[in-house]
């Protein structure tokens, strides 16, 4: 026996979206959000008072969470480095489905104050499938509050599909990605 | 009863030397001491005040011979006693003897290796 | 016949020629030497067959120069004479061709005639019927000696000579002295004639005095404590086959004119000096030697204690005031006493000319590869200690039992010296039968040929001796014990051996089968024979690695408990007892553990010394009912199976001794061996102390099962290895089964002995699971291992039912023993305890999932990536033992039926009170479970959970076992995430004072503080010639003092 | 017997329902406590919802795919095996299947099965939380065995039932008066079962995630949120009967858990957290010394 079975190394399936229950799923979706607890730059620390008894956005049916595997929202918290874009995809692809992501302030936007250093990723969907954008530098918990409103209502009229989007263009997101990531020493297919 | 305290006498300053000195030499000569007074107490205890000694060649001791000699027997062992003791010696010193050559020295502190 | 004056005669002529002929014809010389000690081997062989034979009736006397006996020297030879010749000469002749075979001393012509005068001095002093006659010999026996000892001219052998010389010379003055006087005041120097004279009643007082003046002698010669330095020393200092002469022959003769003189003193002031002197000598050597590092002084040492038990049995022996049939029991103990001491002495002394270095840990591994060795080595430390079956054994016992009960004082010293005799012989076992293999010299025809003859001479022992202590010894358990010996002749091929030992066993149970009954051995024979059984399949794998004693070894451990198990007496229980403890110590031993067979040796010991001492006690031997005074005799005999339980504080030998015997033993130690104990303590409950009477005692009892199962459990916690973990938890289940059957209630009983088999089942299961991933991943250390699940999924599963059932855990059958002991004790009202018990059950979660943890769950480390599945043979009996584990969790009452039957089969107990209803399932006065119903309930319920989720589940994908979500990062090895190390270092910080090695400490304090002790005393040794003169003419005193009346 | 499973299965059903609302009760609760508005009642069923039927899931093994399963039966079982109402053929449930040592065992079944689950899921976060549970678990049963055993010996009796037909007779027959230390005893270690603050260190959300479900996701953490909630239906329940007299109807039953699901919750909210050694020593203390007077009491008066 070799050491194949450290990770698993299968393209994730294309995944359908429907059923009987595709209404109610929606719904509760949208009313159940867990963020995964994971702040990836500066922007994270709006997170705190967004969560906690002055803006309680427990209230929407949100709360953080500890792990990837049990989230449904992966908040890219500020400017991205390389370094950390390789964390984040790992993250991403570890959450489970149907999940969606949140880009805060200018930086996965476009690379905002940060836009012409050497480690900075300027645009973020270009690796990552981003489901709502708030603007700001950065954005202040009531914008955020209202970014997850927005991908409450995606959600809810079956629009948020950046999770879909992800698998079937996983190869292209898969050539942006080790563009910038040059030494990639990931499994191919994150679980 | 001279031999008796002369017997005794002897066997004690045997056995002091044996007790007390540090000297192998003295130690077995403490021992000969010993044997010496030993054999000196038994011939005493055979000896009967006014009789003589045991050796049948003078015609009158032919009869009644055990009224007029004293006891033979301690005699006979005392003869047995001197050879062992003799033997015992020689054995003694050559051992002496040998130690004297590993170790150039006859003090006994040097020889009490083994203990415990 | 051989007229015994041409013994001696020969030998002196022959000693003669060979000081000439040696410097002309050296090769004649030796020739001579070797002839004339086969003639004289032969001879005396002829005179004592004449006496076995009853063709001489009467003592041979032999008159010398003429003159008749009471004028004249004679020779008076009997029996006993003859023997003592026989055994002189024939140590002289296995001496003599060990020396032939490393080599004569130089110069050996000497050598040799000093060496036929030593022989023939120690015949003549125990032939003569003189007592001039006697110093004589005496003389000529002391003088060969100190040249002798001198002979081999290093220094440690001169000094040990001339120190002989020196307090020889003293002694021999004494008995000149005494011999003098003693003509003096009969006018007399024949023994049968001043014997005679005496009943004629001449004035006793002046002839006790003379008499203490010789024997104040002979003491010297004896060895007696403190006067022995001399022989301590000689022992050490001389060459090995003078002190086997020494010791194993020349010794006893000396013995032998202890007794004869002994006659002449007033018997009360004999029988005190001999258990005085023997007594405080036999303690002092046997202590002693814990702190003697060099071997041969310590075989000096353990010679002094003998012979200290020797003057002990001697004063039994003479006491005209015994009954005789006590007397002649106690005769034939000096006999085997003797006997086995000569020859196995004579083999250790030789033993360790072979060995390269003085010291103890110089004999580290000479076991190992030396089957010769190995096995002259075993018999006679076995033979010494007095270990079944060798003859030693019998000795002790015939000497015990002969003592009668207001010296028991006696009983209990010569059971003390016997343990601390295990102490120190078995620490030399221990290091010589591990560490590396090590070269042994080959000189081992002599030893071989000496510890042959103790063991030839068991089987003829144990015929006479059982017999003549009405120890209905099993037949049958018997024969099967001879036959699993034979299997080690299969020992060229493993297999075979294998095969042997379950057709053995099979045989075993075909020939046993009337036993099965359903009282309280069938039970447990049902346990040993099935059981052992059953784990004697998992054997196989890895037995190419252990010696070809083990299969032997294994089934002697399992037909003894079947012994022990169909005892009708206490003694035969005993007898059993001790087979299976030994057996299981040389089991033990295989394994790689330092101390801990050695440990198990002691404990055990102590154990079944206590055992023998309490069934001393007991007013009948016969196991049954009978009003027994006292507590005593339980508290004692229950020791010996408190040990086997590893009941706290007698546990410490247990985590070593199961962690680390070999691992194809382990389960049976746990899963059966254990039981053993249980076995007992249920007898001591039933037939001694009475199930309804002694409260107190058994509260005590109940206590001491639950701490034991409280701290056991605790210990397992916080145990990082496999096997050791296991064995915490064994001795904490153990200490359940205890808690019921102190409850001495039927539904205690019932808890108890349903929780002995299951326990059997479960933890027999463990180890073999643990012995087959100890097999395949090659170390027992828990954070080495992790993820075996999924190489080993059998395994798992069968160590997963394992644990539920050891959790106590419903669907399964380990619940019921749970519910039974709690019910049990709620009934009972012993509160406390109940609260304990329940807690200790709480902790068992503890390390039942560190268990499944760090062996199969979480990662699988890359070293273990090549394991594959347990051995088939392994994995058959997981099956097997599994499958009792869910019946029996569905179907309770399959068990618990046949214990109602073993219940009232037993006086003062009954069926357990449990009414079975249907739907309610077994109804006691205090509560209720339905077993089927829960494991219906539980399985069905799974099943539709299980087939629901397989519907409704998302698509879920198998991952990789490091898919894991780590904070975004990819994990670099398996290593990294495996949490398995210090699994509860927060408890411990919580409850870490709990475990306090006290009771170690308090173990090893006493170890300590007698080893203190010994080294206080043995200095008085100082090794000073003026000290050793000293305490012989300060003793001398002292007896002539105290012992002659003379006021 | 049919109707009686099927009766069993509609309790469980409502006991899960019922469960999960508490939890959103606690939920909200906690929020008020903590100036915010907080999430609806419901917020636990919608999250159950979305946890049933999220579109995937990742599996570690086998036993990681059946703990949830364990985790629900056990739940399930012992919820079944204390009886709501007594004297009642259908909401006494399976309680004659075993008595108060059998629901003991029982309920470790769904907790050990989750354990070795979550064990094999390889995150070290897992057996963390499962040694600290364990742990906390030694911690709390004394004192709890302690008001346990004092009920046995009490009332002479073993079974639920029983125990809760000693109660009857009005209120200050209930075990909370008549055997207040022991009460205090069980209350105590009812927070360090319900692992609330201070006694929270088992989850520790902020450090190891979550504790041993760290892997788990999706229909998985469904089964097991419902096990948790029935399971913690089943402690709630065994209180009610052991120590608030049992319920004679449903309505006193849900009158009565809601009183024992305050009583943790009340706790929680005003309490930061103790660490793992220092709880265990606390319920191996106070708890237990406050039993060990009942205790006494029942050992000198019979």
């Amino acid at each position: 026996m070799d050491k194949k079975n450290y990770f698993l190394d299968e393209k994730p399936e294309k995944l359908t979206y429907g059923g009987v229950f595709r209404k109610i799923d929606d719904w509760a979706r949208a009313r159940s959000l867990w963020v995964v607890a994971y702040g990836t730059g500066c922007g994270s620390i709006e997170l705190r008072p967004t969560f906690t008894s002055r803006f309680d956005a427990e209230r929407l049916g949100m709360r953080m969470v500890g792990t990837p595997r049990q989230a449904d929202v992966l908040i890219i918290s500020g400017y991205l480095t390389v370094k950390t874009l390789k964390r984040v995809i790992r993250v991403y692809e570890q959450m489970q489905s149907p999940k969606y992501v949140v880009a805060l302030g200018a930086c996965p936007i476009n690379g905002g104050m940060y836009y012409d250093s050497y480690n900075a990723i300027n645009q973020l969907d270009l690796y990552l499938p981003v489901d709502v954008w708030i603007t700001g530098c950065m954005p202040r918990p009531e914008a955020i509050l209202a970014g997850f409103k927005r991908l409450q209502e995606l959600i809810d009229s079956g629009r948020a599909d950046g999770w879909k989007k992800y698998i079937e263009n996983l190869d292209w997101y898969r050539e942006n990605q080790r563009k910038i990531i040059k030494n990639w020493k990931m499994p191919n297919y994150n679980w | 009863m001279a031999f008796f305290v002369a017997s005794i006498l002897l066997i004690l300053i045997g056995l002091y030397a044996v007790l007390v000195k540090r000297n192998i030499m003295k130690i077995v000569i403490g021992l000969s001491l010993m044997d010496t007074g030993v054999n000196v107490l038994i011939i005493s205890l055979g000896f009967i005040r006014g009789r003589t000694a045991p050796i049948v060649n003078v015609k009158d001791l032919l009869v009644n011979t055990s009224s007029k000699v004293v006891d033979p027997l301690p005699q006979a062992l005392v003869l047995t006693a001197i050879v062992i003791g003799v033997a015992v010696t020689a054995v003694a010193l050559s051992i002496v003897m040998l130690m004297y050559s590993k170790k150039n020295t006859l003090e006994i502190d040097e020889y009490k290796e083994l203990k415990w | 016949m051989v007229n015994p004056i041409v013994i001696i005669g020969i030998t002196l002529a022959s000693a003669f020629f060979i000081g000439i002929l040696q410097a002309y014809a050296k090769v004649w010389a030796r020739v001579i030497f070797i002839l004339t000690l086969v003639f004289d081997l032969l001879a005396s062989g002829i005179v004592f067959y004449g006496f076995l034979s009853g063709e001489l009736a009467r003592p041979i006397s032999v008159k010398i120069g003429g003159f008749p006996p009471p004028i004249g020297i004679n020779l008076l030879v009997g029996k006993a004479e003859a023997a003592m010749a026989v055994l002189i000469f024939s140590v002289a002749f296995l001496g003599a061709i060990h020396w032939f075979v490393k080599g004569l001393p130089q110069p050996e012509g000497k050598a040799m005639v000093l060496f036929l005068l030593l022989s023939l001095g120690a015949t003549g002093i125990t032939f003569t019927g003189d007592f001039f006659n006697l110093f004589v010999f005496i003389e000529i026996t002391s003088i060969a000696a100190y040249g002798l000892v001198a002979s081999s001219r290093t220094k440690g052998a001169l000094e040990a000579a001339f120190k002989y010389m020196v307090v020889g010379s003293i002694s021999s003055t004494f008995i000149l002295l005494g011999v003098v006087f003693l003509y003096k005041a009969t006018g007399s120097l024949n023994m049968m004639d001043i014997a005679g004279k005496l009943l004629g009643g001449i004035s006793s007082a002046v002839l006790a005095l003379i008499t203490l003046l010789i024997l104040s002698g002979l003491l010297v010669e004896l060895e007696v404590f403190p006067i022995n330095g001399w022989a301590l020393d000689v022992y050490q200092g001389a060459d090995p086959v003078v002190v086997a002469l020494l010791a194993g022959a020349a010794v006893k003769a000396f013995y032998l004119v202890f007794l004869k003189t002994a006659g002449f003193l007033p018997l009360s002031s004999f029988f005190s000096l001999a258990l005085i002197f023997g007594g405080s000598t036999y303690l002092a050597g046997q202590f002693f030697a814990w702190r003697q590092r060099d071997v041969r002084r310590l075989f000096g040492y353990s010679s002094v204690a003998q012979l200290g038990l020797l003057i002990l049995a001697a004063g039994f022996f003479l006491n005209s005031a015994l009954a005789s049939q006590s007397r002649l029991m106690i005769g034939a103990a000096i006999v085997l006493l003797i006997f086995n001491h000569s020859f196995a002495k004579t083999s250790l002394f030789l033993l360790a000319d072979n060995v390269k270095g003085s010291n103890v840990e110089d004999w580290a591994g000479t076991l190992r590869g030396n089957p010769l060795f190995a096995f002259s080595f075993t018999s006679s430390v076995f033979s010494i200690a007095g270990i079944p079956p060798m003859a030693g054994f019998w000795a002790k016992v015939l000497l015990i039992f002969a003592i009668p009960r207001q010296y028991s004082w006696a009983v209990a010293l010569i059971l003390i010296g016997a343990l601390a005799e295990v102490v120190y012989y078995f620490h030399l076992y221990r290091v010589a039968s591990q560490g590396e293999g090590k070269e042994a010299g080959g000189n081992l025809f002599s030893p071989f040929v000496s510890s042959l003859l103790l063991v030839v001479s068991v089987p003829m022992v144990w015929g006479i001796f059982s017999r003549k202590l009405s120890i209905p010894l099993n037949g049958q358990v018997l024969l099967l014990l001879g036959i699993s010996l034979g299997i080690y002749l299969l020992g060229f091929s493993r297999p075979l051996q294998w095969l042997g030992s379950l057709a053995t066993l099979g045989y075993g149970i075909y020939v046993l089968l009337p036993h099965f009954k359903p009282d309280l051995s069938g039970f447990f024979l049902a346990l040993v024979l099935f059981g052992g059984g059953a784990l004697l399949i998992a054997t196989y794998p890895g037995s190419k690695k252990l010696p070809s004693t083990f299969y032997p070894a294994y089934l002697v451990v399992v037909f003894s408990m079947a012994g022990v198990v169909l005892s009708s007496t206490w003694l035969s229980l005993f007898v059993f007892w001790e087979v299976m403890t030994w057996s299981s110590f040389l089991l033990i031993n295989m394994g790689e553990g330092k101390k801990a067979a050695w440990l198990y040796a002691i404990f055990s010991a102590a154990g079944a010394y206590a055992m023998l001492g309490g069934i001393y006690l007991l007013p009948s031997l016969r196991i049954g009912v009978g009003k027994v005074p006292g507590l005593l005799p339980a508290v004692l005999i229950s020791l010996a199976f408190l040990v086997k339980m590893a009941t706290a504080p007698l546990h410490i030998w247990a985590r070593d001794a199961y962690g680390e015997s070999a691992h194809q033993f382990t389960p049976l130690l746990s899963g059966i061996m254990s039981k053993m104990g249980v076995f007992g303590t249920a007898l001591v409950v039933v037939y001694i102390l009475g199930v309804s009477s002694n409260p107190v005692f058994r509260y005590f009892l109940g206590w001491l099962g639950v701490l034991t199962a409280f701290f056991m459990t605790l210990l397992a916690v916080f145990q990082d290895d496999l096997k050791k973990l296991l064995a915490y938890s064994s001795v904490a289940q153990v200490g359940y089964i205890l808690l019921g059957v102190a409850l001495g209630t039927p539904l205690g009983w019932s808890a108890s002995l349903y929780h002995t088999v299951n326990h059997f089942f479960f933890k027999a299961l463990l180890f073999v699971a643990a012995a087959g991933i100890i097999y395949r991943v090659g170390t027992s250390y828990l954070p080495q291992m992790g993820g075996l699940i999924r190489r080993m999924p059998l395994t798992f599963f069968a160590t997963l039912l394992a644990i539920i059932s050891l959790a106590g855990i419903p669907p399964l059958s380990g619940f019921a023993g749970k519910w039974l002991l709690y019910s049990a004790l709620i009934e009972k009202g012993w509160i406390f305890i109940t609260v304990v018990a329940f807690l200790a059950s709480t902790l068992a979660f503890l390390y039942c999932f560190k268990i499944l943890h760090s062996v199969f769950l979480g990662q699988l480390q890359e070293e273990n990536f090549n394991v594959k599945e347990v051995p088939l043979t392994v994995a058959l009996v997981e099956v097997l033992l599994l499958l009792p584990l869910i019946i029996l969790g569905a179907f309770p009452r399959l068990l618990l039926d046949p214990i109602d039957k073993v219940l009232s089969s037993l006086p003062g107990l009954s069926p357990a009170p449990i009414h079975y209803g249907r739907v309610m399932g077994a109804v006691t006065k205090l509560g209720h479970w339905n077993a089927l119903f829960l494991m219906v309930f539980f399985a069905g319920s799974f099943l539709i959970a299980l087939v629901f989720f397989a519907i409704t589940s998302a698509r879920i994908r198998k991952v990789g076992q490091l898919d894991v979500g780590y904070s975004g990062e990819v994990p670099r090895s398996a290593e990294d995430l495996h949490f398995g190390y210090g699994l509860y270092e927060h408890f411990r910080k919580a409850v870490g004072w709990l475990i306090y090695p006290l009771v170690t400490k308090v173990w090893k304090g006493i170890y300590e503080g007698i080893n203190a002790l010994a080294e206080m005393g043995r200095r008085i040794y100082t090794g000073d010639v003026n000290t050793y003169a000293a305490y012989v003419i300060a003793l001398s005193i002292i007896i002539l003092y105290i012992f002659s009346g003379v006021k | 017997m049919w109707s009686k499973i099927f009766y069993a299965f509609l309790t469980l059903l409502g006991g899960i329902a019922y469960g999960l609302l508490l939890g959103g009760i606690s939920r909200k609760i906690t929020a008020r406590m903590q100036n915010r508005r907080g999430p609806t009642v419901w917020q636990n069923f919608i999250d159950l919802w979305k946890l049933f039927r999220k579109k995937t899931a990742v599996s570690h093994g086998v036993m990681f795919y059946l703990a949830p399963m364990f985790r629900l039966v056990g739940g399930a079982g012992t919820f079944l095996l204390v009886p709501i109402v007594i004297d009642s053929p259908y909401l006494s449930n399976f309680s004659f299947g075993g008595d108060l040592i059998v629901i003991m065992y029982f309920m470790v079944l769904g907790c050990l099965g989750m354990a070795l689950g979550a064990a094999e899921s390889g995150h070290p976060h897992a057996p963390i939380g499962v040694t600290r549970g364990l742990s906390q678990m030694a911690g709390y049963e004394l004192p709890f065995v302690i008001s346990v055993v004092v009920l046995m010996i009490a009332d002479k009796t073993a079974t639920v039932e029983g125990i809760v037909r000693a109660q009857q007779g009005g209120i200050l027959h209930w075990h909370l008066f008549t055997h207040p230390f022991a009460a205090a005893a069980a209350f105590i270690s009812l927070l360090g079962m319900m692992t609330s603050y201070p006694f929270q260190v088992v989850l520790a959300p902020q450090e190891i995630a979550v504790g041993p479900p760290t892997e788990y996701s999706s229909t998985f953490l469904s089964y097991m949120f419902s096990g948790r909630s029935v399971f913690a239906m089943a402690k709630y329940l065994l209180f009610m009967d052991l120590f608030l007299g049992g319920a004679g109807s449903l309505l006193e039953a849900f009158a009565k858990t809601f009183l024992v699901f305050l009583w943790p919750l009340f706790i929680t909210n005003v309490f930061p957290r103790f660490r793992l050694e220092q709880s265990v020593r606390f319920f191996w203390t106070w708890p237990t010394f406050i039993g060990l007077v009942d205790l006494l009491r029942i050992s000198l008066m019979r």
